[in-house]
């Protein structure tokens, strides 16, 4: 095949973070002749700078703090002298290394074309990369993602003033950190600086931390960071942020109009990712941007935009998609099927499950009751502690379930979880709220013994009328 | 005229999730499928065997 | 009421263990008199010699273990100098004990009448217990549970030689230990002394590790005990111990037919359970053990003996009833709801979950690939490393997910994992088995990431023809 035709494609994917690339691989299982454009490396955000990277050191953290544990409660006389950061982010750094040379191999196993370059749109069907012009028989799907958003005026300096991308690439961690942003990043990042023993303060300007999430979850979080000896200022704001020699002096006025000023080492700019379009030419293309900067479909079922054949996968996308790798993964997969002449099932973003991998972890998927309220259910909400069950108190970490239904009756609505394990715990919900089940459907099923799943369980007895210790 | 449909059990169908799911989907009530399952249940071939025949559209 | 007239009772429950207050705990909860008879303690094996003191322990040891990962993979500088035992028991006592007021109060609110003595049953709807007569005018439920099964000729003195329950009371863990019986009990204790730094040899009779489990568990689990440095002996027979001043010395013939003997401070008989009958007065009732002493139900559905009225819940049962405390709990509010004039659903005893807390973990629900096969299924596999996934690089630890389905389509027939967190993994492929799902209906949930459990999420794809990775 000679280079020119080889400049024609059945689909060419701007972008090679996890939309960018699940789209190319079931795009090529299918058939199609695929060329994939990353600029950078395949795997994006998520790999390089985002899931993976954090939950690598988020592992390193569990086991610091299990090291506490393990000695405050059960008898195992250990001392936690230090940690060697560079020994821990080799292991993270290996652990992603093996991570994109398997995407990689995926990609060209699968046949995919990969070229590396920025892509610039041209047209409807074109796209110039690397000094060539590629054509799309099919379609184009842009899967540029997102970065961290900054503000104005305060610009990262890669040693006081950090973003996420940059706290992975410091050479250590502080002794004290300002988190700035009470989202799932900022949270995550809180909590690991707090088992590695820094002093952390975490600032979030709404009224609560996660506050997309229920606020059940936002107060179990919120307790069990403080119990950590995390201070959380929610309902707070930065007022000013000076840097000097060794840190940053960062003025907060609280929830209650106090203003206090805090003295770190580090301020870590967690307010939020917006997405990537910069000289991506998609005015060329015929598209706009929205007011917050992502590209909108116009068909959210195929993930189309107003120009026939231009699809979005990924952090690009607008909510409700909610800017998680999963989602992207599944946004991709529905773009690929939509290619190669499928008419696959939608993605119903309320069932795609989110966390947070602090300690406590949460885990949710559904609605949130206030969102159920919002939508005119009769709500009805059966919660119980972790510790009502006996695994819940071999943990000893509080954290709880919450379920949202409707008092007439129907599927289960939300499913909210706080505490140890919950990220693993969630796919039994997804199940639940994905498939539309009941309660009672869910209470014939009685959870293995003993496991913090029990607890899932005993909710769901309890609001199907078949609890032993609770009426609703 | 025609006689009125039989009552309805005001007891809902019986039939797992994945299989209320998919009858949703396939835009089939299942207060109209034929249960072949044990007690009542309406199953996955119940629901296709509903779906089989081109639906007269709504 | 004149205590005469209390001598009489709806239910009489004999038996406080699992079943026994499941039982009687559900049964008040529908407005039936309940007396519950125990002779030693509510809560039962359970409580307070299996499930719950084994797994606070294997709880501390999965922390140990966590010390020695942080140490080797993690650059976290920390060294395990010993183990308290005794206050790692106060820990795990405490836990046990709270659980025991935590069922007693729970009790006590339902009304239940606990009458703590040895009962005897002196018809088909009276017992004698405590020197008083009494009646049920619904029905009886024998709930009398198991106990260590011991071998002829080898009696636990409670120090050298021990079963599972003297294990829990020895005053400390010794520095040897052969444990014989790769049951989920022996494979437990294995695991938790092996944590503990004892040297553990695993002894089991047939040609592999947990027989009941699909074999390529038990292939994924030997060799995980393997790496840990226990000596596992599959199809080995134990022909001798003789005890000594401070051990037993074991012989023990192999696979291969190699006579070894083996000095370990302690020996840990673990080679299964036996029903508890003796001085029941099954006769007086009119009913006989089976040729395994368990007491048959004549009717699975409603747990019934032959002789109406009288029900069986729990250890008791013959299989297929499997001799685990969530089962004996769904049996009991089933029986409850039978004897309070309910026709509830029966106990589905394939989807019935079952997990061993070693390190690594098992846990399955459904079809092993040979059952499928040997009831005429023609048999689809699908497996992945958990190491497949980014979490699972992170946990490195191995473990895999097996799932077993019919090639000409149908519900997915049995889940198969083996690795870390996989008790709390389990509570999903329950779901999916127990609703008889297809792998198409599990294939649109995307998983989240990065977790483990998006191993089950990418075999589930894969079958159902959705997958990236691999094809069937
Ligand atoms: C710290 C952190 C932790 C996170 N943790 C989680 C988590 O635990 N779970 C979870 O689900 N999500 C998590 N996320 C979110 C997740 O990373 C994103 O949702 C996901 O990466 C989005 O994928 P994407 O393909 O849309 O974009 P990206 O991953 O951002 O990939 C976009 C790619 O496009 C390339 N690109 C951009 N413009 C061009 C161009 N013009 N030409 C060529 N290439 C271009 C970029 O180089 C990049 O590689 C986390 C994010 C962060 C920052
Ligand atoms: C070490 C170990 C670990 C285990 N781990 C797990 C696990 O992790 N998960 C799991 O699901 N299962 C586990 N099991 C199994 C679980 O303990 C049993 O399945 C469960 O206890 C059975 O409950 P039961 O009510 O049938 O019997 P039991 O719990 O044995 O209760 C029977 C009760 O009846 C009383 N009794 C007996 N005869 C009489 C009489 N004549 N009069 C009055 N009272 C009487 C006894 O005192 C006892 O309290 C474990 C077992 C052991 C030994």
């Amino acid at each position: 095949m000679s280079a020119e035709e080889r400049d024609a494609a059945d689909v060419i994917v701007v972008g090679g973070g996890t939309g960018g690339y699940s789209t190319a691989l079931r795009a090529a299982a299918l058939g199609l002749d695929v060329l994939l454009v990353e600029r950078d490396l395949v795997g994006g955000t998520c790999l390089h700078r985002g899931c993976i990277p954090s939950k690598a050191m988020l592992h390193a953290a569990e086991l610091v703090d299990g090291i506490a544990e393990a000695r405050e409660r059960w008898g195992v006389k250990a001392a936690l002298e230090a940690v060697d950061w560079p020994a821990l982010t080799a292991t993270r750094d290996d652990i992603v290394a093996r991570n994109h040379r398997g995407v990689e191999a995926h990609l060209s196993h699968a046949g995919v074309r990969v070229v590396r370059a920025e892509a610039r749109l041209t047209g409807p069907r074109s796209v110039a990369a690397g000094g060539r012009a590629y054509t799309a028989a099919r379609g184009i799907v842009l899967a540029t993602g997102s970065r961290p958003r900054l503000l104005p005026g305060l610009v990262p300096d890669g040693r006081r003033v950090v973003t996420s991308d940059d706290a992975l690439f410091a050479p250590g961690l502080p002794d004290s950190v300002l988190v700035l942003g009470g989202g799932a990043i900022g949270v995550e990042y809180a909590s690991l600086h707090r088992s590695m023993g820094a002093r952390v303060v975490l600032v979030e300007a709404a009224d609560r931390l996660l506050p997309l999430e229920d606020a059940e979850v936002s107060r179990q979080l919120g307790r069990g960071l403080r119990r950590r000896g995390i201070e959380v200022l929610a309902g707070a704001r930065m007022t000013a942020a000076e840097t000097y020699q060794d840190g940053v002096r960062v003025t907060v006025v609280t929830a209650r109009g106090e203003t206090r000023v805090h003295e770190v080492a580090r301020l870590l700019v967690a307010v939020g990712r917006e997405p990537v379009t910069d000289g991506l030419g998609l005015e060329a293309a015929g598209l706009a941007t929205d007011a917050r900067g992502h590209v909108a479909p116009a068909d959210w079922a195929r993930l189309e935009t107003a120009v026939p054949g231009i699809h979005v996968v990924g952090d690009l996308l607008p909510p409700p998609s909610p800017g998680l790798a999963h989602a992207s993964f599944a946004e991709g997969l529905l773009v690929a099927e939509v290619l190669a002449g499928g008419s696959p099932r939608p993605v119903d973003y309320p069932a795609v499950p989110r966390v947070t991998y602090s300690s406590p972890q949460t885990a949710s998927v559904g609605l949130t009751e206030e969102q159920a309220r919002e939508r005119g259910h009769d709500v009805v909400v059966n919660s119980m502690p972790l510790t009502a069950v006996a695994k819940g108190m071999v943990h000893g970490q509080g954290g709880s379930v919450k379920v949202v239904a409707d008092r007439s009756g129907g599927p289960v609505l939300g499913v909210h979880l706080v505490g140890p394990h919950v990220s693993e715990m969630i796919a039994e919900s997804q199940l639940i709220v994905g498939w539309e089940a009941e309660p009672a459907d869910v209470a014939w099923h009685i959870h293995p013994h003993p496991t913090l799943s029990e607890a899932v369980g005993e909710v769901f007895l309890t609001l199907a009328g078949r609890g032993l210790h609770q009426s609703v | 005229a025609p006689a009125p449909p039989a009552p309805v059990s005001a007891e809902r169908p019986l039939a797992k999730p994945p299989v209320r799911k998919l009858a949703k989907d396939l835009g089939i009530d299942l207060a109209t499928v034929v249960p072949t399952g044990p007690n009542g249940v309406v199953t996955r071939e119940d629901i296709r065997a509903a779906a089989a025949p081109p639906a007269t559209l709504p």
